[in-house]
């Protein structure tokens, strides 16, 4: 019988055929540790007995959350992250390169098929490239630090098939919100997520990571596409046998199969406080925004800059709205510089912030207070998450952002 | 199996990781400088009067959103003695596992109980509410490993010969 | 009797032919700024007025560019105070835009003009000759009110600039040799003057670093005589024409003069904590550092950018520093991009921020953590300035601060 | 009688109140962190009738008005030092602190010691002895009189 990509990747990994229900013991060949959660990480790797890590070369250190701190406390986790890095001989350390789930494939680190697990929920994000990456606390980090390996459920797959031609305000952050919207936080949980379909095809392989990236908004465990040329290139490789097999079968047995046409597709947005209530930014009415981010692991990429600086060329944001722009990595901040990116989002009135998760992850980078609205192109809108818990999150993609931004109010391209 | 009863606190559906323990909180170096900030963005006052022994019984896919462990520690460090919830998110499942914090799955309870009730809880068997039982489903035996162990660091401990 | 340029910029604010030291004066403002620092505490005042106005909401300049963008939802409630009494009230505001002083530099400051700002280092006004103070938010509120504040006429320290600096030797070497040599209150209360041929070698960017820097010796501003090269300044930035050129008289009454040979000026350290704890660079070598910080309202213009960028240029930085780079406006960050010198920075691994006070100020951004040691070109090296209360900031130039990021350790630009 | 505490030369406003507590929305917010960096434990300790003693340069640095604020939000009664820092001096009249320049307590006493200001007459009592201060200029008398400065704007 065939299988779904998931199937495939953790039946490769585990040297036997496996089926959903399954509980197996997989090797990682890479773990991706952030900056915010190394203190505990190192902690609790001490604790269990442990004194050398397996294996220098899989784990991935990546200060992203911390970086430049903002409070005082903010360099203990700096400094034991690259303590314990040199400690360890571990030389895949990033100290300000930009945001781990951007670095991990644009660096090199993550291929197809392979398995990967994350300090950090949105580790999903690798499924892009066809490879089994998920989120999981430090304790289990530091297990796998210390043994190599974690055991895994074999993960149902929904099958997800998007054909036709999205129009032309649209991208891919508002399909994968309409899917998180139908699908309902918690309707993919424990589950694998399978994009399929010649819009997904013709993707760019950043498009299709801020699919992946938000898979766990759904609740999954991944959210997986099969590699092809694109994202042959985008790593550097040629498939391999193995790599070129990692397509859902037709014959493979999915628990739930949606399919939808890419011309229906709007822009949207998911309105506070849950990912999962998604609608049309048509439907919303006059929303003023008194701030508006663009970045994050879902959203900092070229082109999620370029589609902001298309829509702002030779304008200015609303007077008073913060217009926050934060790329996800260092080599992104670069090319967006070097082909006048930048420049155009700077005459905009953008304050373009050193990459980093900036205020997605709630620490700094624009934090309001009672009463405000944000256009936000990450990936969460929970109460409190970018200041109080009367800050209204919206969020949508660059290009609605960047609108939104010129208008003072929520609008789309 | 361990019988206990408890004071009843009650949330909604989907209460993500946020709520339990807002980013801000997480790089405080002890999960204790962390507990007085459960649950603020929601209900501020909460783990002000959290008791130990005391339940959480929540709605949907408790637990979404980031994979931060400190949120599990948190809850159980103010004492919290099992959240039961209609469904958990998958991460803050493994990682409440992990820490020895029970979780209880249940779909008919979150909506019977209230806020400030008493209920009992025969581990593996069934909750007892105002004399209605609701049935527990058992875990998978991976897990219960874990769980005997005390925990994924006392499991690993043994593993290393640290402890027995 | 003679008058010194402060007494002047003073006399014809008070609307009187002539004023000395030690008379106490009623003024007119000229301009008043204010800042995200202390704006939301003049606000509250404002609101408890019996009668709260505002004289002259055209002399008004707001800045949010302290804590940006914000970093906490304390800072953000103040910040949007400011916003929206600004919105409300017409206010001229920038938010995001760059450090308050180099806006007021690039936008707004005429020679001539009497200024308070609620920011202490307003005394960098002086490099275009206009009287620059810093004011608390009680000053700040009765001036915004009355348009008037009173002033005591103060002494004037007077420094003849000879010669010309030596290559690799900055304005900011200058000035703080000169603090170094009167102390952190040699000039408290009073004014300090500069002049002499070897001013017309100094560029603007050097001229605003010097004035900027004078509150560290207490000054209550720092004036400078005006040649072509500040009209240029003007010319390029919105053709600002002067509100009065003033030199001093030649019968002047200066309390003291110095006359400094500038080639005789040498690479310059602060040690921590104190701005006048001034040492040759060469004996702060050695010192590992942390962090280097290259920006603020003292040394973060595109000429301090291009000293850093030409030594960071093609190398890169120390593993175990943190490399902050912060153009001072966002004209800034506009030419050093057409410049290529942020490309020179990213490349070298720095960490390039928005437009801000950033590391100088010492919260939200590149915050110093326990036992750490920062190279700024900040204008402060006070304890906890930089973050955490055991940590240690050291002062210097541009050049001193790009060449340690990348050996890890104090070194000067010619090692 | 109030309690004494003693600080050194140049006690910048850094010292008095960190910038990162400066955009907390009121002075009483703040107030708890007043001379963090150098006793943490000051906030806590003072009491309102105490004072604070310096040597020169007291308050130099910054024109944040904060510094003073939190010194009055605490009940400090006075600062009394060898020397002020403009910006800081105008900013205490100018929020009714007095603060008073005498040349010679500051070596004269210790921390924990008792004092007493009588300010109309300038005469500080600690110890046994007496030491009088310097008169304010009359332009900040008059606003100290006044209740500070923004109590003439509301008259």
């Amino acid at each position: 019988m065939g299988q779904t990509i998931i199937e495939k990747i953790f039946s490769h990994s585990a040297g036997r055929s496996v089926k959903p229900g399954d509980i197996v013991t997989v090797k990682a060949n890479h773990v991706m540790l952030d900056d915010i959660m190394m203190p505990f990480i190192v902690s609790k790797f001490r604790e269990m007995g442990f004194t050398k890590v397996f294996d220098p070369e899989c784990p991935v250190i990546i200060c992203d959350h911390l970086v430049p701190a903002s409070q005082v406390d903010d360099t203990r986790a700096y400094h034991i992250s690259c303590d314990f890095a040199k400690e360890q001989g571990i030389t895949n350390l990033h100290r300000s390169d930009g945001i781990c789930h951007q670095l991990m494939t644009e660096a090199g680190y993550v291929k197809p098929g392979q398995v990967v697990f994350g300090t950090d929920s949105h580790t999903t994000t690798y499924g892009c490239v066809g490879a089994f990456s998920t989120g999981i606390g430090y304790t289990e980090m530091a297990s796998i630090l210390g043994t190599g390996e974690l055991w895994v459920r074999v993960p149902a797959t929904i099958r997800i098939n998007i054909n036709g031609k999205l129009p032309d305000n649209v991208m891919s952050k508002d399909v994968i919100l309409k899917i998180i919207g139908d699908l309902t936080a918690a309707g993919a949980t424990y589950k694998s997520l399978e994009f399929a379909g010649d819009t997904i095809d013709n993707m760019s392989v950043a498009s299709r990571m801020t699919i992946s990236n938000m898979g766990i908004e759904a609740g999954a465990k991944c959210a997986l596409m099969a590699p092809d040329a694109k994202t042959a290139e985008y790593c550097g490789i040629e498939l391999d046998e193995y790599q070129q097999s990692l397509f859902g079968d037709a014959d493979a047995e999915y628990e739930q199969v949606l399919n939808y046409r890419a011309e229906d597709f709007v822009p949207s947005v998911a309105v506070p406080s849950n990912v999962d209530h998604v609608l049309p930014i048509s439907e919303l009415g006059d929303i003023a925004v008194d701030e508006v981010f663009l970045g994050s692991c879902t959203n900092g990429r070229l082109e999620d800059l370029h589609a902001a600086a298309e829509v702002m060329k030779g304008k200015h944001k609303a007077d008073f709205v913060k217009f926050i722009v934060t790329p996800a990595s260092r080599k992104i901040y670069l090319e967006a510089l070097r082909d006048g990116t930048l420049d155009i989002l700077s005459d905009a009135g953008a304050i373009i912030t050193h990459p980093g998760c900036g205020l997605c992850c709630g620490r700094t980078g624009g934090i309001m207070t009672d009463g405000e609205v944000v256009v936000a192109t990450n990936n969460r809108n929970f109460l409190g998450r970018m200041g109080t818990s009367k800050v209204k999150i919206y969020l949508a993609s660059p290009k609605s952002a960047a609108a939104s931004a010129l208008a003072g109010k929520i609008v789309s391209a | 199996m361990e019988t206990f009863t408890g004071k009843v606190w009650c949330l909604g559906d989907d209460i993500d990781t946020d709520i339990i323990l807002p980013t801000e909180y997480l790089v405080f170096k002890t999960i204790d400088e962390m507990k007085p900030y459960a649950f603020s963005p929601l209900r501020p006052e909460l783990a002000g009067r959290i008791q130990p022994g005391d339940i959480i019984v929540a709605g949907n896919n408790f637990g979404c959103g980031s994979s931060r462990e400190q949120a599990p520690e948190v809850v159980k460090a103010l004492g919290v003695k099992c959240v039961i919830a209609k469904s958990f998110a998958r991460i803050f499942f493994r990682n409440a596992i992990n820490n020895g914090l029970l979780l209880i799955e249940n779909s008919e309870l979150p909506d019977a109980v209230s806020e400030g009730d008493e209920i009992s809880v025969n581990v593996n068997e069934a909750i007892d509410y105002k004399g209605k039982k609701y049935p527990i489903v058992s875990l998978p035996d991976n897990l219960l490993e874990i769980i005997d162990a005390g925990g994924l660091v006392k499991a690993m401990r043994r593993r290393n010969g640290l402890e027995n | 009797m003679g008058m010194t340029i402060a007494e002047k910029i003073i006399a014809l604010a008070a609307g009187k032919p002539e004023t000395h030291a030690g008379d106490i004066e009623t003024v007119t403002l000229d301009r008043l700024m204010s800042n995200d620092g202390t704006t939301h505490l003049t606000i509250d005042m404002y609101n408890k007025l019996k009668d709260p106005h505002i004289a002259d909401i055209d002399k008004l300049v707001w800045i949010v560019d302290h804590n940006v963008p914000a970093d906490s939802v304390k800072t953000a409630a103040s910040q949007k105070k400011m916003r929206d009494f600004a919105k409300e009230h017409g206010i001229k505001f920038y938010e995001g835009e760059g450090v308050c002083h180099q806006i007021m530099m690039e936008k707004h400051v005429r020679p001539g003009e009497l200024i308070f700002g609620a920011d202490s280092h307003t005394c960098a006004y002086g490099a275009l000759g206009a009287f620059g103070t810093g004011v608390g938010c009680t000053d700040y509120l009765y001036a915004m009110v009355t348009g008037t504040s009173w002033v005591m006429v103060p002494e004037t320290l007077r420094f003849n600039l000879h010669g010309k600096l030596r290559d690799g030797v900055y304005a900011r070497d200058l000035i703080l040799t000169i603090i170094g040599r009167i102390g952190a209150n040699g000039a408290n209360y009073k004014a300090m003057e500069f002049g002499g041929d070897g001013l017309h070698s100094i560029d603007m960017a050097g001229r605003i670093s010097i004035c900027n820097l004078c509150v560290e010796a207490g000054a209550k501003t720092g004036l400078m005589e005006l040649d072509e090269i500040a009209f240029d300044y003007l010319k390029e930035h919105g053709d600002r024409q002067p509100k009065a050129v003033f030199a001093p008289d030649a019968d002047a009454v200066y309390e003291k003069v110095y006359d400094i040979d500038l080639a005789e000026i040498e690479p310059i350290v602060a040690k921590p904590h104190f701005v006048d704890n001034v040492v040759p660079a060469d004996e702060a070598k050695g010192v590992k550092i942390d962090e280097a910080f290259l920006g603020s309202c003292n040394n973060g213009r595109i000429e301090d950018l291009r000293v850093g960028a030409a030594i960071v240029k093609g190398k890169h930085v120390h593993g175990d520093v943190r490399f902050m780079v912060v153009p001072a406006s966002r004209d800034v960050y506009k030419q050093a991009m057409d410049e290529g010198l942020i490309d020179t920075f990213i490349e070298a691994g720095a960490i390039v921020m928005n437009p801000n006070c950033s590391v100088c100020w010492g919260a939200c951004q590149g915050v110093i953590g326990e036992g750490e040691v920062l190279i700024s070109t900040g204008t402060r090296n006070f304890k906890g300035r930089a973050g955490h209360r055991d940590s240690y900031v050291y002062l210097a130039s541009a050049a001193t601060v790009a060449a340690s990021a990348i050996a890890g350790e104090i070194v000067t630009a010619q090692d | 009688m109030g309690k004494i505490f003693r600080f050194y030369k140049d006690v910048d406003t850094d010292q008095i109140i960190a910038s990162q507590y400066l955009l907390f929305p009121s002075v009483e917010e703040m107030k708890e962190h007043t001379f963090e960096s150098l006793d943490p434990e000051f906030a806590a300790k003072a009491e309102p009738g105490d004072y604070v003693v310096a040597d020169e340069n007291f308050g130099c640095g910054s024109s944040r008005e904060q510094a003073p604020a939190v010194l009055k939000a605490l009940g400090v009664k006075a600062v009394i030092a060898k020397s002020f820092a403009r910006i800081f001096y105008r900013n205490a009249i100018n929020i009714g602190l007095p603060v008073i320049v005498c040349r010679e307590l500051y070596d004269a006493v210790e921390t924990g010691d008792e004092m007493e200001l009588d300010l109309k007459e300038g005469i500080i009592t600690t110890g046994g002895r007496e030491y009088s201060c310097t008169k304010l200029p009359a332009q900040m008398q008059k606003i100290l009189d006044q209740g500070g400065l923004i109590a003439s704007l509301n008259k």
